[in-house]
């Protein structure tokens, strides 16, 4: 199947046009020895028809959570996505849409985009946004950008941040010049660090890899005594529950926006969040939407403060962003709008309750504990099993339970369950029942 | 928004657009954002009645007061965000001859394809037995690419080209630095995307700038002595962002090798070759792709994208963890994390899945034959709409022949009639069109960079230049006309210095 | 299309609208239908390489030359209809207060709904041991309507409101043949809307008017006088076709009773009452629904609908088949198509079963108390929306109290200025709201039918109420504007006299 | 769920204008007696998340025939519906508007609807078609009111047309006043009847139900030389091979519209679609789009002909169709132009090439035969078999199979065969394969 909609006559009148014997001689220009002489070896030229259906065969081999009910997180959550979402977010005009650099053709994105920016703040309770980064982790890894400055250049991870996001800051350090250096914390909490004068930023997840509630205030507080940027990685479905980011004392706040409308992809499209204080705005990453009026006053939407960006700054730009995940800021912006402020709490509370009564029924199964028992957590908590977590979660599969992610990192018995609002109390009773059953088959 | 928000401004008589564009049916303007309807306690959401307890987690870690989240109806949300839907331009409604960005059609199956609930539904930390499919796609993706561009493996976890870039001056940096070699500058051309350099600084290089020719190529000569043992690596889009291809890209490549570097290929113009050359068989060690434009991935207004990148065998070892990979015997595939020389993560899981499965289907609906078609099709249409526009527009560079876009110049406008690119671009939004890309490359003045794509037919190629020619008379007869423009859309041109000088960018 | 098609029209600087619609973004108007952009050779459809040998058919079958299709590539199909899907109202374009067809918020979620494989990929030939699912939806739906209505039984066939109505006559014609009794015909009050006359005479009754009193209600005491032993039944809209409700619908209906003859409950205006009475408990016999009124299905500019019908239980035998039925036993499901007395089969297959998983979702998201809330909201909106409007647009019957929509009348704006409802309606469409019925029911003279139902919120009401009081200023201060509207729509007043005196209904 | 947006206060506030003391006092009008004093019996007041779970669980005890491979029709076929389509009628702006009674507002659905008109001649070879009927079957039942004048009241149908067609002519007929009479045929075709002057039309389906091609010609014929009208089932898709209803001499073809890019949805929503000569234009039923100009000269469309609708007939009118199929005959509308005339001739003659494979594969299996063995057939076929046609349709359920029709009435052995482009070769050999085994099970 293919798109380009020439006929032969339109091809012949075409060339004649421009005076060129055949389509060939368009590319002269592509010196000989460099051409290609043979086809691509790449099967098909198939009809739709054909493509989806060897796509859905693809599909089919998979084990969505729609036939597995999804205990995992660890990053990507199971949130409900409300239908209106992306009846809205999937619009052509929005999707099939470059960036806007017409304002005047793209006041729908860039209203849009706007309004993404002011929520984000509403959450965190910060002071500015942007149009989105690429993921949670590549968020995290700006919000170092942004706050290394001058002889402040080490970073400071607390130990209970999701490994994922410190390996991506890993990679992206050997290129800027840094090593993320994990401060120890204690009871899968973190323990304030000591910072010095060449410290640029503290970095805390809170809710925490295991889910549980940190000490923000105080981890902060020793930051900023040490002259450091607080930087704190948030879930932002937790807002309507939790303290916000600004609240809590960070200066800049990152998260994975997966949860806001975004369904789970396998792991991406997803989008990062970002948020800071003003004094910080002309260090952000990526576009930004500002308010404006046009000619006749009218009030309008633009990208603004390019100034800070690559196609203007070019090398000394602190930021490479250029293409986002506006589609999702997009979505995100629908969902938090269905949600409003007590549908924010509802669902927060659901998480909380439907992952307390998880947790009580699963440590109810002899030999089952907590990783942490007296610590708080949101949605998602550490257990300690009887056995190897990864051979629990693939025997539970059997019974078409996606019992959680294995933490080997925190020792091979360790397994990370999530629950979100979806997860009814009889899917966490059958869970609850297979989880024992199956203990039970390996002891015996 | 003021309160005359929505009054349609009264075009001037002499500017009734010829084809103006045709109003939609809709409501008043609305007054402002989301959050200017919100009324205290309405509200669109519902959750299912608790079936548990409550929890109370402790009081110092709750919130006080709750976010300022919009409270409007499920109605008004769905009217409000329809009607911003309609306030944008796409490719779904017109051509979108926006230069270095392919904005071509977008297959709708791409949907259907990407909505499949083994892909949709599909949690990236699932044991790799749940994940068979999703894992095979993204092989035989990955393959495909390799073969499309020549090279020899490819991660796909970049975001988007940009990101691509990093990836891919990563592992360059890490392919030296295990060589124990010092090499400390990039070099790129001065009309580089500006995502070239900022790259090669975040992979902590220096960039050095190579200057173009009078042919709009790479000045070979200057190359030459620019390179010197420092020189860690050249980066070179290909055609070049003046839409010329680099006819001396093996001598170019050749001066970098002699110094041990290596050499990147920016992908962004990669619809110009596909199926004619391939940057492998150039001398290119290194190749991102831009999925979002090469294979009509939709960029939905700014993103997602998706900047996979290939390299040469030696640079293999230094790619991304996880990849995805087969065991040959058993025909089972995994994502192996395990590579010692790897530069590690770029991304928080597997990159933008679900615009890699748009790619696939886009791949393989068109096939070897049909992938060459595309970029004979782009370069066609970009020559003959280049030469219905050279009289108005003439080319930066008149002796180059133009591959999928062309730069054309504004410049005889700016300087007889005081027109700039600008206007002739705001100009053509009142006759129905969307504007190229002006302005970049920055090296040419009012540059006007038209990359029309395959999927245009020769009738709209036809209108669109007769726009553009009516336009660059009425530059002539009537250049207020043009600097009054736009007056058709729902705002008219908008005060950038006072949104960057008092900042509002937040309600 | 003639050239000048996508001029916008400038309004009359007197007229610019307070709150025009914005425009849309789009391309030049193209001109005329997709059949204009055909060019020979061009094509969007691709299907596999064969993969067996073809098959010659005999000669004399074969067609001689093809249909003349559209050759468009898909991009341009794309763009064609996008196009024309922005030149059209919706419900999420804004308020669509249009009486009688309660145009209230479709939701969303009912796509996924219909677009469940269960549902939208079963052949409905498919045997029942692999169709259990949407069995019981069916039957589900079925006991919920009939727990709504007060009915025993009910059809899930008709695929609209008047082919419910032709059901359920022909259900009574059933009845009383079975009955050997030799009735000929069906009362209906002379408001009634334009299917229920032609219904009758389709089931092969005769129709006899009963007029309307000076409340607005069925004249008792001429329906005593009309009413005889010929008198199959009676059909009634409650509330009526002017949003009043029947107060005396025990004693109309116990006169019909008298006779032998059933009553026919019009389900059209069900959205005024749910929750609050039954017709059951009325005294009807046979309820059709619109479950594109009443239960928010999207009507798709003219359809689909579907129209369940209702019966009491001495009807039930002469449904029509096939019919859900469940074994109370077991719990299975199956299509009863054996039912000596049914009146047979009003429709292909089962009826618009993707409208009616929509109908399904709808009524259990809102459940009891949802459903009451909705007639209260509806009724709560009509009557502030009529309280707005009182005094530049006087109800048809000012003493009544309307339920979920009212009739007002333009007749003083007539008489005094030669201005008609149309004329409001259409300078409205420049304000940028679509207008309500007019012209029906037709005993009013110069009728606006106005149903504002519930999803609308206050605000809406108060800048509608707004607007056409403005309308209404403005047919005294300028009444030539209202006579030139529309002007801010694609196409202005259309010459329909024109249209069925040239009959061009095909390109 | 719930979607009025009224807040407490609104409803105070409200009340208070219009001087009402209660929402109560609104329904004041309601004679006590009748009011329900009592809450409906409807559970419920369910969540989006939770009525959608329901759904999805009611859908997954449903074998869709993405799980079944379907060689299911008679009247019904698994034809492909390309993702263009419901991409385009799918848009909220179609969906969610009403019958286009203020034309300035409804241009696009106007415009579409005269598209769908012309390309329905087109197909037909005939001169006036409408915006759509109910379904295929009460688009007969339109053409027999069309056809029935005066004296001429009678309704001769071919005794090869689908009885389904035959029942519903008869449920319609009990209020018209006419019973169908059906005229014998021969060996799976029909022969021509004897025509009187009582006769209004003569109705033949071509394809058959059995998938046969008719002696069309020659039946048409016949109804003419006794003065009545000739009466055409149609399938649309065999239209690019098979010769038009107005070619073979029908006064007015009707036919089920599903194949043109509509879901099997269980029976519906479909499309009836219909055609006739001009000179039948004032007896058509439904709505009608006509073409004509504004104020300013532009083209534009409208509702057209209403005089002979009920809304202005009342109880004259021949039809009281009011809500029609308009968005599947949008949808329709879209499919048809992506298929051009050179797809619509592709998928038939696919049809033809991969039903005929599959009947010489089926055929080759011993004891199973063609029931018509020599008449022509377009994508449909009846088998005779060894058993119980309806035994082994289960039987081969369970192999993943839909193996067709049964059709009782013509005998218990018989099984209608549909064979649509999207049954690969690969699937047809194993459908042959299956019902070899099934038939070897049952024997041995
Ligand atoms: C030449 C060139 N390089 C790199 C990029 C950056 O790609 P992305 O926007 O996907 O990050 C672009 C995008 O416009 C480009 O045109
Ligand atoms: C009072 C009344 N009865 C019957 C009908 C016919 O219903 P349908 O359009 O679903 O056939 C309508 C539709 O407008 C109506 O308003």
């Amino acid at each position: 199947m293919r798109f380009a909609p020439h006929t032969d006559d339109d091809v012949r009148e075409m060339l004649a046009r421009i005076g060129q014997g055949s389509l060939d001689d368009l590319f002269d220009s592509i010196p000989p020895a460099v051409r290609l002489e043979r086809p691509l070896d790449i099967p098909g030229g198939l009809s739709e028809m054909e493509v989806l259906a060897d796509l859905a065969a693809l599909s089919a081999r998979d084990r969505s959570v729609d036939e597995l009910v999804c205990f995992a997180g660890g990053g990507a959550y199971d949130h409900y996505v409300p239908s209106v979402v992306w009846a809205l977010a999937g619009r052509s005009e929005f999707q099939t849409s470059y960036t806007p650099y017409q304002p005047e053709l793209s006041q729908g994105v860039l209203q849009a985009l706007f309004e993404f920016q002011s929520m984000v703040c509403e959450l965190t309770a910060l002071e500015v946004s942007n149009a989105s980064l690429y993921d949670g982790a590549t968020a995290l890894v700006e919000a170092v950008n942004l706050s290394r400055q001058g002889p402040r250049t080490r970073v400071l991870v607390a130990d209970t941040v999701d490994p994922r996001f410190v390996q991506t800051l890993a990679a992206y350090g050997r290129g800027a010049g840094y090593e993320p250096e994990l401060f120890p914390g204690a009871q899968g909490q973190a323990v304030a660090p000591s910072v010095g004068d060449d410290v640029a930023c503290v970095i805390l997840q809170h809710p925490n890899v295991f889910g549980i509630l940190e000490p923000a205030r105080s981890i902060f507080g020793a930051a900023h005594d040490g002259g450091a940027r607080a930087v704190q990685i948030f879930d932002p479905l937790s807002l309507g529950v939790l303290a916000p980011p600004g609240q809590l004392g960070a200066d800049v706040a990152v998260a994975e926006g997966q949860p806001l409308g975004n369904h789970l992809n396998f792991g991406g499209p997803y989008l990062g969040l970002i948020a800071a204080r003003m004094d910080d705005v002309r260090r952000m990453p990526g576009r930004i939407v500002g308010e404006t009026v046009d000619v006749d006053g009218r009030t309008g939407y633009v990208l603004t403060l390019q100034a800070r960006e690559q196609h203007i700054r070019r090398e000394k730009a602190n930021s490479n962003i250029c293409t986002n995940q506006t589609l999702m800021a997009l979505a995100a912006t629908v969902y938090l709008s269905w949600l409003g402020p007590r549908g924010l709490e509802e669902v927060g509370e659901l998480c909380v309750a439907r992952s307390h009564y998880a947790a009580t029924r699963l440590t109810g199964i002899p030999g089952v504990q907590l990783a942490y028992p007296d610590a708080p957590f949101f949605k998602e908590f550490a257990l300690r099993l009887p056995r190897s977590a990864a051979g629990v979660r693939d025997a539970l599969l059997d019974r078409g339970i996606l019992a959680g992610v294995p933490l080997p990192w925190a020792g091979s018995d360790v397994l990370l369950v999530a629950v979100t609002e979806r997860r009814t109390r009889g899917e966490i009773d059958a869970f609850a029942e297979a989880l024992a059953w199956s203990l039970k088959e390996g002891s015996s | 928004m003021s309160a005359s928000g929505g009054e349609a401004p009264t075009p001037p008589s002499t500017g009734a657009p010829v084809g103006a564009p045709v109003r939609r049916q809709g409501p008043p303007v609305q007054q402002g954002t989301i959050a200017d309807q919100s009324r205290p306690g309405r509200r669109a959401s519902a959750f299912p009645e608790p079936d548990v307890a409550a929890t109370q987690l402790p009081a110092e870690h709750l919130r006080a007061d709750p976010p300022g989240l919009p409270e409007v109806a499920e109605r008004d949300l769905v009217v409000h965000y329809t009607r911003l839907s309609q306030m944008n331009y796409g490719v779904d409604t017109g051509v979108y001859p926006l230069g270095s960005c392919s904005m071509k059609y977008n297959p709708k199956s791409s949907e259907e394809a990407a909505a499949l609930p083994g892909f949709r539904r599909l949690h990236p930390l699932q044991p790799d037995r749940t994940t068979q499919g999703v894992l095979e796609m993204l092989w035989r993706l990955e393959h495909a690419l390799c073969e499309i561009t020549g090279m020899a493996r490819a991660t796909l976890q970049p975001p988007a080209g940009a990101c691509g870039e990093l990836t891919g001056l990563l592992v360059m940096r890490a392919y030296h630095a295990e060589r124990g070699s010092e090499k400390t500058k990039v070099v790129i051309p001065d009309a580089a995307h500006g995502t070239n350099p900022a790259s090669v600084r975040l992979a902590g290089f220096q960039a050095v700038a190579v200057p173009s020719d009078d042919r709009g190529l790479v000045d070979v000569r200057a190359l030459e002595s620019i390179v010197d043992d420092e020189v860690a690596g050249l980066m070179l889009t290909n055609p070049n962002t003046l839409g010329l291809f680099e006819r001396d890209i093996e001598e170019i490549a050749g001066i970098v090798k002699a110094v041990d570097g290596l050499v990147y290929y920016d992908g962004a113009n990669l619809n110009a070759i596909l199926g004619r050359c391939r940057p492998g068989d150039m001398g290119f060690d290194i190749v991102h792709i831009n999925t979002h434009k090469t294979f009509a991935t939709p960029h939905g207004g700014g993103g997602p994208g998706a900047g996979p990148v290939g390299v040469v065998d030696a640079l293999v070892p230094y790619l991304p963890v996880p990849r995805v990979e087969r065991d040959d015997a058993t025909g089972v595939f995994h994502l192996e994390h395990d590579a010692p020389s790897s530069i590690g993560r770029m991304h928080g899981f597997h990159g933008n899945v679900g615009v890699l499965v748009r790619a696939y289907l886009y791949v393989f609906l068109h096939g070897s034959d049909g992938l060459r078609e595309v970029s004979e099709r782009a370069v066609l249409n970009a020559n003959y709409l280049a030469n219905l526009l050279q009289e108005s527009y003439p080319l930066a560079y008149p002796d180059g022949a133009p591959m999928h876009e062309f730069v054309a110049t504004a410049k005889r406008l700016r300087d007889q009639h005081g027109i700039r690119a600008t206007d002739v671009a705001k100009r053509l939004i009142d006759l129905g069109y969307h504007p190229s890309t002006v302005y970049f490359p920055l090296v040419v003045e009012e540059s006007m960079m038209v990359e029309p794509t395959e999927t245009e037919t020769v009738e709209t190629l036809d209108a669109l230049a007769a726009a553009l020619r009516q336009v660059a008379e009425e530059a002539v007869s009537d250049p207020d006309l043009l600097r009054q423009a736009p007056v058709t859309t729902p705002v008219r041109r908008l005060d950038e210095a006072r949104a960057a000088r008092h900042l509002k960018l937040r309600w």
